[in-house]
């Protein structure tokens, strides 16, 4: 069991420092300066711009600058954001929690709605519910997911004023709230990329787990589960469900990643600086201390995500040794 | 009779990810040593997982053994590359147990045929065609056969398919992976029937390998018992049959059904 | 002069004291600001970008401001702010300024000369890299002859000497920064977390989030109306707007042409205009991308330059984008500057006059594609648009589009922001949709249009040299009488449209959002955030949010 | 097997509905300037005629610039369904060929293949293209193409491993190898053609993949560039008139999901008939 933790940790490591290095040498091939929009402007002389670039250390050769930038990550320390005139360390502690809250609500949601419509489906199998259904979970999925946002915006926001259109929190300070009410603060601002996100998740989820769980419904095991006069109702969540469960759960640490760089836009249109956000900010701006550190950590999220994920999906269901 | 297949001191071990779940220690095959004469047909018999099936892969240099050698006709078969693979490929074929899963179901049975005539360019495009003809009618199927497919027949016609798709490279030498145990009592018998006269006019040598002693006792010259590995008794089928030296061997014995008639 | 100016002074200062004392009107409510970027620094000297300026600005005052008059020569105009007077010596090379004994810093101290002093040493230090030190660059040193008194000694006169000094330096408390290391000052928590004197002072900042203001109970002004300003950031446009459409936010700086199709359905909402400073263009490299000795083989021939012009029709463009939102623009100038001057001869529209002159020129369609050549190169050339500016985007496609009429392909090429600066400083285009945010001052005019140098043209992306347009703009900025300045302005303004080195687009009017429930009085053209401490939110008309956000006082 | 589970599919109603949409889709993209009423890119009066509601003459009205929606939706597809089948056949091409190098030839190939992937999969697919997009400035169709197609064989790699790996255990590969096939020889022969269907599959998912992928890029400004209409610039122009000209969003918005429905309708189909056959075996 330690070794196999010590060979994925190596295995994280490693590939973390692949994608820090393709990142790095990538940039180097980017147009642009991390000091061009941020020292753009008639009245700024060139002479200040050169001498912003000597003092974060641009003006010395790549490699030099890789291995600085190495040595201090060996440190613990992520390097300064020019654009944000903080370190990056800061920004990230910052967007990190934001980014984990969004896609982890979004995630549970998600994840509940879809194995819900999924089970539902399967229970009115080919019936109109399933139809219903299968047409909705299509279009979560066909659908771009930031015209989905900008839609639940101008709608459930401008329109109806269900809620905020946009921000993390109410103005003021929140702090000194009851609990009860920073939560419901919290959720009212969290409701709409939270569903437009869950909205793609359940989508995908669900269309995976009615699959997963038909192909299940037809083996034997739950021939004899139905024969022995169990509901359909137990039949689908007590022995069909474990068994189609694992799978998804692990179809979803693979999406993951992907999830969390769709999650862009949408924190984007929403007003909310997660991790995506930042990034593409980091990049627009040139500021390649905060990119690289911002990829580095969305690595590192993926790679622990796939393991939690294999980890629940071998505990969900034991996976069953297929005779030959 | 000089021998065709030499075998020392084999080791088989399992596929290496295999070995996380199983038992890492264990092998396959865990030195065998063997002879099989031109023209005999050799039986190797035991449970199942007793290793006979690795045993004959390895043989055919289908899997890669751990260590010790096996001769063919004299050359070292795991030292061969290139031109002497091939060359060993022809002479030397296999036939395994399901016929369903060893024929490739995407093709027509005449290109399953031909593959190793095409393989080793043994014929052009229209002698290569009459000789798929001429296969089919050996192993009894009829030339209308070739343009099916192979899940249009049932098992014993499968068998006979795979048969002509291994003599299609006239080999010298044919290693038998269970290949009647799988059909039923009748059809084992046609196919059995068909090996036996094939191996008489084809001059073959087979490595027999099955997991009940009833199968071989009509076609074997001698029975290789093999057990958790090893070769625990080796002798000519009347002596096996008559005496048996090993607690397998009688165990195996035992387990054939002796109809009271 | 100077003393006539000091009575004139006196006058306004007594009317704004007036003002102030007769007619507070009410106070309390918080402004929310809907905002598309985030200040990048609240440390002044650090402050690049609008954003940025509209906080730190509300936070620390000036020792004077420009007046709405907008006049940057000499002191005509400018209203006291920390400095209740100033006084010019005889040679012009000294000012001395009177700081109000009544300033206070935020945490209760006095504002004195010496604040003047530090912010100049740190304005000056290069390891502080103030972006715009070059302003200061005729400042020699600044005296303290007592608290309350600042000498500024400059070492050259110059007509708007006082304008660069004032517009440019902000006080900064020595008392708690004189400590930290001037290369540590950048990210110190005690410029994350300002101590101004200003109208209002910094409560909390959440970078990319919002920023919240509080208003200064102590202001030596007078205390403002509202209770406190909320900066709300979202970087995407749409959302910008949908903020202050749901009634989330009372402020937006400036609305988008699509933004004014929703107006209408909504009555809370209302457009305030206020002038505006930019103005985009079309811009031409006249140098080869590929060797920068060389002419542009294009755009290198004036006569070419202008028939381009004349195919486009910009009154479509203008009509089509933004409606009644933005005008012609005229030349290389904004209308609300003091120095524009809208009787100037411009290259008028006639797309068959411009095909006549691409004919005349040796332009001919010869093998019948659409496109014009001549010695086997096409008239094409590709136009390079940041991808983050959907109004420079759409002039492009309508510029494209009336461009092939006359036989000209453009191809379009956008990028993002920091590429197209990036190419642009780099001289690597045929053409690009530049735009240019000027201020009252026509100095600016020299950065972007004058023959490239170390000390003019540094935006000169197009490398355009005309002797004629630099020599009256340098005599321009050192000419002391508005009439003299005017006159030098409007034979280079001439020069720069007679020889086109762009196609001057058009100049947008800003429109603020502006909620209902918010009075704001007239919006400062360069500056709307100028007057925030007399805006005031109609008692009858508080929301929860007002009450909720207020911060203790 | 496989040439049942076509056969299992070309009898299955909803995949035919889904192959007729995608079919059309790609008939509409290839004649589209035949079927176009107006040039795209023409702008007959930008000033009076701009975001008219449809009409007889204009079926789908007109956008900003007066241009005629119905054409550019035609001509969209052009452009759009031609990025992403390009985009899906590089990912798909590359994705069979990692994967099946990585199956057949194992060891190192196999580790390096899948520490490729692992780097890949880590990195947010949308990130990267819009980070690539971003420094590289904006691309024209066919880099496009490169960088989504590039970034977008991990699916196909995989499954065409684990599938290669099932395949090559199996006795009719062994019967080959025993016949002295070659590598090259089995894979082209037997494995391929086995693994076909799950290829398609995987190229189903692709391609619905990449139609959203390209909106999205469209909608950060790096998308196709103008003039050239596709279906993620055109609903870019429509966000901007959500409440005002729904016809700009809801029409693109329809030929996007239509194909991407489709697109997922005839995957999960297809996974059907591969479950069905592999359950009657």
């Amino acid at each position: 069991m330690t070794r196999l933790v010590v060979t994925r940790a190596l295995h994280a490591a490693a590939v973390c420092a692949v994608v820090a290095t393709s990142v790095f040498v990538l940039l180097q091939f980017a147009p642009g300066d991390p000091f061009a929009t941020s020292l753009d402007g008639a009245d700024i002389p060139p002479g200040v711009r050169a001498e912003w670039r000597a003092r974060y250390g641009f003006d010395r050769p790549p490699t030099e600058r890789f291995v600085r930038w190495a040595g201090a990550l060996a440190r613990g320390e992520l390097g300064y954001s020019a654009s944000r005139h903080q370190t990056v360390a800061a920004v990230v502690s910052d967007a990190v929690p934001r980014t984990l809250l969004l896609v982890g609500v979004a995630l549970v949601i998600g994840f509940a709605a879809g194995v819900g419509i999924a089970v539902l489906q399967a229970r009115h199998h080919r019936r109109w519910p399933d139809r219903v259904l299968g047409a909705l979970t299509l279009g979560g999925v066909a659908v771009p997911e930031f015209l989905l946002a900008l839609l639940a915006m101008t709608w459930l926001g401008v329109r109806w004023r269900l809620f905020p259109v946009a921000g993390i929190g109410s103005l003021g300070d929140t702090a000194a709230w009851p609990l009860w009410e920073q939560v419901a603060d919290l959720v009212w601002h969290l409701a709409l990329p939270a569903i437009v996100l869950a909205i793609a998740v359940a989508s995908r989820v669900a269309r995976h787990q009615r699959a997963a769980l038909l192909g299940v419904l037809d083996e034997d095991f739950i021939r004899t589960a139905r024969a022995k006069g169990l509901g359909e109702w137990d039949v689908l969540w007590r022995h069909a469900l474990p068994n189609a469960i694992g799978p998804v759960i692990a179809l979803l640490g693979l999406a993951l990643p992907s999830l969390v760089g769709g999650a862009v836009l949408i924190e984007r249109i929403f007003g909310w600086p997660g991790m995506g956000l930042t990034l593409f900010d980091a990049l627009l701006a040139r500021d390649y201390p905060l990119v690289l550190a911002a990829v580095l950590l969305a690595t590192v999220l993926a790679v622990l995500a796939r393991t939690l994920t294999d980890v629940i999906a071998e505990l969900v269901a034991p996976r069953r040794t297929r005779e030959p | 009779m000089s021998a065709l297949l030499e075998v020392r001191d084999l080791v088989v071990d399992y596929a290496p990810h295999a070995t996380a779940a199983r038992d890492p220690h264990r092998r396959a095959v865990d030195g065998v040593s063997l002879d099989v004469m031109r023209g005999e047909t050799l039986a190797l018999v035991g449970e199942s997982g007793s290793g006979k099936t690795s045993l004959g892969r390895a043989v055919l240099r289908l899997i890669e053994p751990a260590s010790g050698s096996v001769r063919f006709d004299g050359t070292d078969v795991r030292a061969l590359r290139g031109v002497g693979l091939t060359r060993f490929r022809r002479r030397a074929q296999v036939v395994f147990q399901d016929p369903k899963a060893s024929l490739d179901p995407r093709m027509r049975v005449g290109d399953i045929v031909r593959e190793g005539i095409d393989i080793h360019a043994l014929a052009p495009r229209a002698a290569a065609d009459r000789r798929v003809v001429r296969l089919l009618e050996e192993v009894g199927l009829s030339a209308a056969d070739a343009v099916r497919v192979p899940h249009e027949f049932s098992g014993g016609e499968r068998q006979r398919i795979a048969i002509a798709r291994a003599l299609a490279v006239e080999p010298e030498f044919l290693v038998l992976d269970e290949a009647v145990s799988a059909l039923d009592v009748l059809v084992r018998r046609q196919v059995l029937d068909l090996l036996a006269a094939l191996q008489a006019s084809r001059g073959l040598t087979y490595l027999f390998i099955a997991h009940d002693l009833a199968l071989v006792e009509r076609i074997a010259t001698r029975v290789a018992v093999m057990q958790q590995g090893r070769i625990v008794e080796c002798a000519p089928s009347a002596t096996l049959f008559g005496a048996p030296s090993s607690d397998a061997a009688r165990a195996l014995l035992a387990a054939i059904p002796r109809f009271p008639w | 002069m100077t003393r006539i100016f000091l009575g004139r002074l006196a006058l306004v200062l007594c009317l704004a004291a007036a003002c102030g004392g007769r007619d507070r009107g009410p106070t309390g409510g918080i402004v929310v600001v809907s905002a598309g970027a985030d200040a990048e620094t609240l440390f002044p000297p650090l402050v690049v970008t609008n954003q940025g300026r509209a906080v730190t600005e509300l936070i620390y005052d000036k020792l004077a401001d420009i007046g709405p008059g907008l006049n940057t020569i000499g002191d005509a105009g400018f209203v006291p702010k920390l400095a209740s007077t100033w006084e010019w010596s005889r040679d012009s090379l000294t000012i001395t300024f009177h700081m109000n004994p009544n300033a206070r810093w935020h945490d209760g101290r006095p504002v004195t000369a010496r604040d003047v002093q530090y912010a100049f040493k740190v304005w000056t230090d290069s390891a502080v890299g103030a972006v715009q030190r070059s302003a200061l660059a005729s400042v020699d040193s600044i005296a303290t002859p007592d608290a309350l008194t600042a000498r500024v000694h400059f070492r050259e006169r110059a007509p708007e000497q006082f304008f660069a000094f004032v517009y440019t330096l902000i006080p900064l408390p020595a008392h708690r920064l004189a400590a930290i290391a001037d290369t540590a000052l950048h990210d110190a928590a005690e410029v994350r977390a300002p101590v101004g004197n200003g109208p209002f002072r910094f409560v909390s900042w959440m970078p990319r989030v919002r920023l919240e203001l509080a208003a200064n109970a102590a202001y030596y002004a007078g205390r403002p109306r509202l209770d406190g300003v909320v900066y709300v950031v979202a970087a995407q446009g749409a959302t910008v707007a949908a903020r202050l459409l749901a009634g989330e936010a009372d402020f937006l700086e400036q609305l988008a042409p699509p933004d004014f199709a929703q107006l209408p359905a909504d009555h809370s909402v209302r457009a305030q205009a206020y002038g505006g400073f930019d103005y985009l263009f079309v811009q031409f490299n006249l140098r080869d991308p590929a060797a920068t000795e060389r002419a542009h083989p294009i755009f290198g021939d004036v006569a070419l330059r202008r028939a381009l012009t004349l195919g486009v029709n910009r009154t479509a463009i203008v009509r089509s984008i933004f409606d009644t939102l933005a005008r012609p623009a005229i030349g290389p100038f904004s209308r609300t500057q003091w120095t524009a001057d809208t009787t100037l001869r411009g290259i008028p529209f006639d797309s068959a006059l411009a095909a006549r002159a691409l004919d005349s020129l040796g332009w001919h369609d010869t093998n019948g594609d659409g496109v014009r050549e001549r010695g086997g190169r096409p008239l094409a050339f590709s136009l390079l648009v940041p991808a983050s500016s959907r109004a420079r985007q759409a002039a492009a496609v309508l510029l494209q589009a009336q461009l092939k009429t006359i036989g000209v392909r453009v191809t379009i090429e956008q990028a993002d922001f920091n590429a197209f600066l990036d190419r642009a400083h780099r001289a690597a285009f045929d053409a690009l949709v530049g735009g240019v945010r000027t201020s009252p001052s026509p100095r600016g005019v020299r950065d972007v249009w004058s023959t490239p140098g170390p000390a003019a043209g540094t935006q000169n992306f197009g490398r355009w040299s005309n002797t004629t347009f630099d020599a009256h703009v340098d005599s321009a900025l050192a000419a002391t009488s508005a009439g003299a300045v005017r006159a030098h302005v409007r034979t280079a303004y001439q020069a720069a449209i007679d020889d086109a080195p762009a196609i001057w687009l058009y100049e947008p009017r800003l429109f603020a959002g502006v909620h209902r429930r918010l009075t704001v009085g007239a919006l400062r053209p360069d500056a709307w955030w100028a007057n925030v401490a007399s805006w005031s939110i109609d008692p009858a008309q508080r929301l929860p949010r007002d009450r909720r956000a207020s911060p203790t006082p | 097997m496989a040439t049942n589970t076509w056969r299992r599919l070309m009898h299955d109603r909803p995949a035919r509905i889904a192959a007729a949409v995608l079919g059309t889709a790609a008939l509409v993209a290839f004649f589209a300037p035949w079927l176009a009423r107006y040039d795209p890119t023409l702008q007959p009066d930008p000033v009076t005629l701009r975001l008219l509601a449809p009409s007889w003459q204009h079926w789908f009205g007109t956008d900003p610039f007066s241009r005629d929606v119905l054409s550019r939706v035609l001509h969209g597809a052009r452009v759009s369904l031609g990025v992403a089948a390009g985009a899906m056949l590089l990912a798909v091409t590359l994705g069979a060929a990692l994967g099946a190098l990585a199956a057949v030839f194992g060891g190192w190939v196999d580790a390096a293949v899948g520490a490729l992937v692992d780097v890949l999969i880590a990195m947010p697919r949308l990130l990267v293209v819009i980070a690539l997009v971003a420094t590289f400035g904006a691309l024209s169709p066919w880099w496009l193409i490169a960088l989504i197609g590039g970034s977008g064989w991990l699916a196909t790699a995989r499954i065409v491993r684990a599938e290669f790996r099932d395949h090559l255990q199996r006795d009719y590969v062994l019967a080959a190898r025993a016949l002295g096939a070659s590598r090259w020889r089995i894979v082209w022969q037997h494995l391929l053609p086995a693994v076909a269907p799950q290829i398609a599959v995987a190229a189903a998912l692709a391609l619905a993949a990449v139609i959203p992928l390209e909106a999205a890029l469209s909608f950060v400004g790096l998308g196709i560039q103008p003039p050239l209409p596709s279906w993620g610039n055109i609903l870019l122009d429509g966000t901007d008139y959500l409440t005002t000209a729904w016809w700009l969003v809801v029409f693109p918005l329809g030929a996007v999901t239509l194909t991407v429905g489709s697109a997922l309708v005839l995957a999960d189909r297809l996974r059907a008939a591969i479950a069905g056959e592999e359950h009657r075996r």
